[in-house]
């Protein structure tokens, strides 16, 4: 799809929003209807609209397919060292409540002069913080999965019958 | 040493001497049969130990431990147990002289197998010997089947391959089918499958939780399920098995394996249903019920005719000596069917009566076949001038096995002949006479055609097999006519398994 | 009749389930087994999503007036206590969150999640269905089930 | 740490699994996964050795149950866990040769990561109280078999693990149509909850449709005679190690499912009086023993024969459940238990012949007696177990199941039974023949005796069936406490 130019520059416009749309899912997760599961398909969607528009050697430069399926451990491993976290805490696996911390909970007094609303939170912590993390781990695995499997049925040879 | 540690040792001995015979393996053939000649030897000394001890009332136990809730591995040692197992460990002294002779004069493979598989055969019959219940037997039973398939394949050719096949399908057939359903039956029933005195079902029958037809069914299922008994129509595999080599159809097909069965059988009519209750629980109405265990005793009276008939047609020597073993072990099994304290001990003597003669005759074919090469009985004409040794040993265990005087067997049949006067079966005294005529008729002329034939149709370039052969069965022989000057002996010893039903 | 076209959700559920469990079992071909499979397990979502919802219902979301302050206060087994009843609650379709009475309908946010969870398990299935299809073409060069098993057969 | 126990056997082999992703370097994986998989067996060991103090439960993540996902231990998930890893730890200390030779250098790491991926689904199914946390882990387990099955070396391997991956999933949307359903009358997912809610509702028409899928669903994973098509191909195709674990350890865990959804969750009066299940598993299961054995008989690729003898051997254990006594369910679950030990050692066997001859045709395994005999022997020794001669595992389950079904005067049943068992003297004494007594076949004349890396392992799962055929303080013994406690549970209902 490489020759035509009004794909390519509709496709370079629309990815950094597909990208921030997904930041916004993935960060938005503790709070309300979004999270890791819904931000990585997005982050993946992005990756796989510049794969199928500039090809595979370009998305390959992106996001190497070795750094992915590192990636795909990563994410893992983040979601179940929250719990291990917790677990070393004293708490059981997965007590979110542990991850307390007590560091710049509330908005410093510096701070004060901000307009607006003031946010309840400045620090998550406890149970944002371990839903935050999780979905962390759930956002990195699941772009990287999603990636791979494109890679790994777009890089397949054709078979001739 | 006390009676109870006699137990474990006696059982340990085999076991070890199948370490030792794996251990020096094929590197040093004298000092593996040494081991095993050494070992038997031991044991034999043991098992007359323990004899003593319990045919002077005794009753030494030992518990292995509990191989599953409620079924314990346990020894018992009683006299008729003793009697099989003095049998089984003098025999197999003698067995194993004989075997180094028969293997090495005819260079048989495999032999540390086979001696391996020898020694687990002896284990498996002394633990059959000793079981203190029924589940204990049955493990016994099974491991002497396992262990002695390798013994009947040994050549391992085609003929070999289907003689085992034939051997394993029915023994093993019958005992999970049959012999199985049979003990877990009796569990259910009786909540026990200790032997006891006087049996354990009697209880159970007054109780209603087993009917006197269903009792019959249950000795019906024991019968069949000891395979190794050879009743009719499960018989086929004791001649499927004559494809090993003699000594293992010596030991094996005349002793241990074959005997184990009739043990069991006399056991379980002893001691798991009591003579008593099969003597007295008649089936049907009016003025004519039967015994429930008549139709046993007929099929055991028919399985002796037929199997002499059989025999008769056979000239392979050793199918003709198969079918003979078949239609002895219907006496015993005749014996435990009639149930009473006569028939029963004559059951018990004849295990001993006939072993001791039937090996002899095992060892005889054997040693004609190292010797001469012969199988076939129509080619033995005038071998009694080459092997003098031989076939005279042959003509004294005939006597035995007959059940002339002076063989002892005419005592095991003597009891057995009584216990059918005492119940009424006179058609079964007939077919004991006529059974003997029988045997008469196909053992007999084997010896006179060896030693009656003129000087100038006797070849004379054969001799005597080695004298490691000739031995035993010389000894074997003189056994079987010594027997018969300790009959009195034997019945004293067996007189408690008789009266102990009341 | 109410009855019956009330409960549209399950008809639609038992329509799919039919059509794809019929693909799965009469298709030759690998790709439209994989479709139907898809089609299967799609009505399972469907029957568990449907279930949860109660109508005139919103989004189980908690106003920060009461959510908020909650979260960071307590803990431990006191608070899993009370979430888990409001959850359990709203599993029965009616509830009454807040002590400020004030009454709102939530749909019942679980079968959702396990609807989640659920999809995660589907794509793993259908993508590692696809990497053997795949597989299989290279091996064989065909995709059709029965010239499979007769290439097997020959061979 | 020792209150985390429960939860660390699912933890640890599920971090490792992406480490070893990350790790990549063969041997350091293949030695993490060894020590992982020990670990595991040894926490479980210490948690069964927990249980006369009384069942555990473990709340993650704080929240308590029914809210929450509980894991609970009780005699009956400890006993399925204790062999489920002590079996995944012996299979993969036994299986670095087999896999350097069956599976490309490339794909180790993935493969040791599905392998404990694959533990840990098995593990978690039996640990978690969370009914759809059953699902997520049967689907966990069932993934990374698919994937482990496709590794094999011939190019049916694929394809045999597309049939199953079919065939799974349909199985297992259909427990997740039962979960929704069963979900939908209780509101609740824990199941000891279900079981206290479903009480009120007398049977309605959601609870038996709910029960008809589940119990279906299931049936397709333990490969229930009819359901069992996939199963032969899955085995046959997969590469060694993969089918010994599988088989080993896959459908007994789906028969732990099984015997939890009847016995804790739907009750046994549900199932066995009020609906007919006993006599239709019965028939089923009997059944099915014949027509598998037979199908063993004909077999001439010796993992088919063993194949198709698991699918026969599932039918005892399903015959042990449908008495619902307690000799019955202790035979059911002791035969879990020692046939695991058989399979798994039997298939260990097999791998040994795939390693050295190459071939698992019968025909070139012909005189293989000869050259391998150490391996030859433990055939033997573990066909025997299979057949159910004294003295071994196999004789100890069968003659528990034979005691019960006459305690319950199943006539039939205990003949039937016993005449099977018969048909499983044939398929193993044919390959004993083959072994030992025929002509030895060009391949198996210059075969080597496998290595002691393997031989070893094999003799230590070959000899456990010996032992524990003689000495049942805990394998049968257990099996019974568990047993005792799943009907304790049920004793109000005034089953026996």
């Amino acid at each position: 799809m490489n020759s035509f130019p009004i794909i390519r520059v509709i496709t370079k416009l629309l990815i950094p929003y597909i990208l921030l749309f997904g930041l916004y899912v993935q960060f938005h997760g503790d709070f309300g209807p979004g999270g890791g599961f819904q931000a990585g398909v997005i982050f993946a969607a992005a990756l796989i609209l510049y794969g199928l528009v500039y090809g595979l050697p370009a998305v390959h430069k992106v996001a190497p397919p070795k750094v992915i399926e590192k990636l795909t451990a990563l994410g893992l491993l983040v979601y179940a060292g929250t719990g291990l976290a917790c677990m070393l805490l004293g708490g059981n696996f997965l007590d979110y409540d542990m991850l307390n911390h007590g560091f710049l909970t509330e908005l410093p007094a510096a701070l004060d002069f901000l307009p607006g609303d003031k946010p309840h939170h400045f620090l998550p912590e406890g149970q944002h913080l371990g839903i935050f993390l999780v979905e962390l781990g759930v956002g990195i695995t699941v772009t990287a999965v999603m990636t791979m499997i494109f890679y790994a049925f777009a890089g397949r040879e054709r078979v001739t019958t | 040493m006390t009676p109870e540690n006699l137990i474990w040792v006696a059982m340990l001995l085999p076991l070890v001497a199948i370490a030792l015979v794996f251990i020096v393996g094929e590197k040093s053939p004298n000092i593996r049969e040494s081991c095993t000649i050494g070992i038997s030897v031991a044991l034999f000394w043991v098992t007359t130990r323990l004899a003593g001890f319990v045919f002077s009332g005794g009753r030494p136990t030992f518990k292995l431990g509990e191989m599953l809730p409620g079924f314990e591995i346990a020894f018992t040692v009683e006299p008729l147990g003793m009697l099989f197992a003095l049998v089984a460990s003098g025999l197999w002294i003698l067995t194993t002289i004989y075997a180094i002779g028969y293997m090495r004069g005819h260079h048989e493979k495999n032999q540390t197998r086979f001696y391996a598989c020898f020694a687990s055969a002896i284990f498996a019959a002394l633990a059959a010997a000793f079981a203190a219940n029924l589940f204990t037997l049955f493990v016994a039973y099974e491991l002497m089947t396992i262990s002695t398939y390798p013994l009947v394949t040994h050549h391992g050719d085609e003929k070999a391959k289907k003689g085992g096949r034939i051997y394993l399908g029915i023994l093993l057939s019958t005992s999970v089918a049959f012999f199985m359903l049979a003990i877990a039956w009796t569990w259910t029933v009786a909540g026990t499958l200790e032997f006891t005195p006087g049996g354990i079902l009697a209880q159970p029958n007054i109780d209603g939780k087993i009917s006197d037809f269903q009792l019959s069914v249950l000795l019906g299922l024991f019968a069949f399920g000891i395979g190794k008994a050879a009743i009719m129509p499960f018989h086929r595999w004791l001649p499927a098995a004559m494809v090993a080599p003699t000594p293992v159809s010596a030991l094996l097909h005349a002793v241990a394996v074959v005997k184990v069965g009739v043990f069991s059988i006399l056991k379980v009519s002893i001691y798991i249903f009591g003579i008593d209750l099969i003597s007295e629980t008649r089936l049907g109405e009016g003025a004519n019920p039967v015994m429930m265990s008549d139709w046993l005793c007929y099929l055991a009276g028919a399985t002796i005719l037929i199997a002499s008939l059989v025999a008769m047609t056979k000239d392979n020597l050793k199918a003709r000596l198969a079918y003979s073993t078949v239609s002895q072990l219907a006496y015993i099994t005749l014996g435990a069917a009639l149930a009473t304290s006569d028939s029963v001990i004559g059951g018990g003597m004849h295990i001993a009566m006939h072993a001791v003669g039937k090996i002899t005759l095992f060892f005889c074919a054997g040693a004609i076949y190292v010797g001469a090469h012969k199988t076939n009985i129509s080619d033995m004409r005038g071998l009694g001038r080459a092997m003098p040794l031989t076939m005279g040993a042959f003509l004294l265990a005939t006597l035995s096995i007959i059940g002339l005087p002076p063989g002892g067997g005419a005592w095991s049949k003597w009891f057995l002949a009584l216990g059918t006067v005492q119940t009424g079966h006179f058609w079964l005294l007939a077919a004991l006479m006529v059974s003997s005529l029988l045997n008469i008729a196909y053992l007999i002329p084997i010896p006179i055609r060896a030693f009656m034939t003129p000087i100038g149709e006797t070849p004379m370039k054969f001799k005597e097999a080695p004298m490691m052969c000739v031995v035993p069965l010389c000894i074997t022989a003189v056994g079987s006519v010594v027997l018969f000057f300790f009959g009195n002996e034997i019945y004293d010893v067996l007189l408690p398994i008789a009266s102990s039903a009341r | 009749m109410t009855e019956i076209l009330g409960l549209y959700n399950y008809w639609i559920v038992i329509f799919l389930m039919m059509t794809g469990f019929y693909i799965v079992i009469a298709r030759e071909n690998l790709i439209k087994t994989i479709i139907g499979l898809n089609i299967f397990q799609t009505s399972v979502f469907l029957l568990y999503i449907t279930m949860g919802k109660v109508t005139h219902g919103t989004a189980p979301i908690l106003k920060a007036s009461h959510g908020g302050e909650s979260h960071g206060v307590e803990h431990g087994v006191e608070h899993g206590a009370e979430h888990g009843h409001e959850l359990h609650a709203a599993a029965e379709g009616h509830v009454d969150l807040g002590v400020d009475a004030v009454k709102e309908v939530y749909s019942n946010p679980i079968p959702s999640v396990l609807m989640l969870t659920a999809i995660v398990v589907g794509i793993a299935t259908t993508a590692l269905a696809l990497a053997l299809v795949v597989r299989i073409r290279e091996e064989y060069g065909t995709i059709e089930e029965d010239e499979i098993l007769e290439m097997d057969r020959n061979s | 740490m020792i209150e985390q126990l429960p939860v660390l056997v699912i933890v640890i082999p599920l971090m490792a699994a992406p480490l070893f992703v990350l790790i990549g370097n063969r041997k350091l994986v293949l030695l993490l996964t060894q020590l992982v998989c020990w670990t595991v067996f040894g926490i479980t060991v210490s948690l069964l050795s927990r249980m006369q103090y009384g069942p555990i439960s473990y709340e993650l993540g704080g929240w308590p149950s029914p809210y929450g996902i509980v894991y609970s231990v009780d005699y009956l998930s400890a006993f399925v866990m204790l062999f489920v890893s002590g079996l995944a730890a012996i299979v993969i200390t036994y299986a670095p040769k087999s896999i350097d030779q069956e599976v490309h250098h490339s794909k180790h790491s993935l493969f040791y990561a599905s392998y404990l991926l694959c533990m840990t689904g098995l593990l978690g199914m039996c640990i978690t109280g969370d009914l759809f946390n059953v699902f997520v882990f049967l689907e966990i387990s069932s993934l990374s078999s698919y994937a482990l099955i496709s590794l094999g070396k011939t190019r049916r391997a694929p394809l045999a693990a597309l049939h199953y991956l079919i065939i799974g999933t349909v199985g297992a949307t259909f427990f997740l149509i039962g979960i929704g359903l069963l979900y939908q009358m209780t509101g609740t997912l824990n199941m000891a909850d279900i079981a206290s809610r479903l009480q009120a509702v007398e049977s309605s028409r959601t609870m038996l449709v709910a029960f008809a899928f589940m119990t279906v669903g299931l049936f397709i994973k333990m490969a229930v005679f009819p359901l069992h098509t996939w199963l032969p191909n899955a085995y046959t195709y997969a590469p060694s190690v993969v089918t010994c674990f599988i088989a080993a350890t896959a459908t007994k865990v789906s028969v732990y499912a099984f015997i939890r959804l009847i016995y804790v969750i739907f009750t046994p009066q549900f199932a066995f009086e009020r609906l007919p299940l006993d006599q239709a598993l019965m028939a089923f299961s009997l059944v099915g023993i014949f027509v598998a054995s037979t199908a063993a008989i004909y077999q001439t690729n010796i993992k088919r024969l063993l194949a198709y003898s698991s699918v026969a051997q599932i039918g005892y254990m399903l015959l042990g459940i449908s008495m619902s006594n307690v000799g019955g369910l202790t035979a059911g679950i002791s035969h879990m238990f020692n046939h695991a030990l058989i399979k798994g050692g039997l298939f260990m066997v097999v791998g040994c012949f795939a390693l050295r001859i190459g071939s698992l045709k019968l025909e070139d395994l012909r005189g293989a007696g000869k050259t391998m005999p150490l391996t030859s022997f433990a055939w033997v020794v573990g066909g025997l177990g299979l057949i159910g001669v004294p003295m071994t595992a196999g004789f100890v389950s069968k003659w528990l199941l034979l005691t019960s079904a006459l305690s319950l005067e199943l006539w039939p049943v205990a003949v039937l039974m016993l005449l099977s068992s018969l048909l499983a003297v044939v398929y193993i004494w044919r390959v004993v023949e083959i072994l030992y007594f025929s002509p030895a076949s060009h391949l198996a004349q210059t075969a080597k005796e496998a290595p002691m890396a393997m031989l070893i392992p094999t003799y230590i799962v070959i000899g456990s069936t010996i032992v524990f055929g003689c000495w049942t303080v805990y394998s049968a013994g257990i099996a019974q406490a568990a047993a005792k406690s799943l009907l304790g549970i049920s004793q109000a209902g005034g089953i026996q």
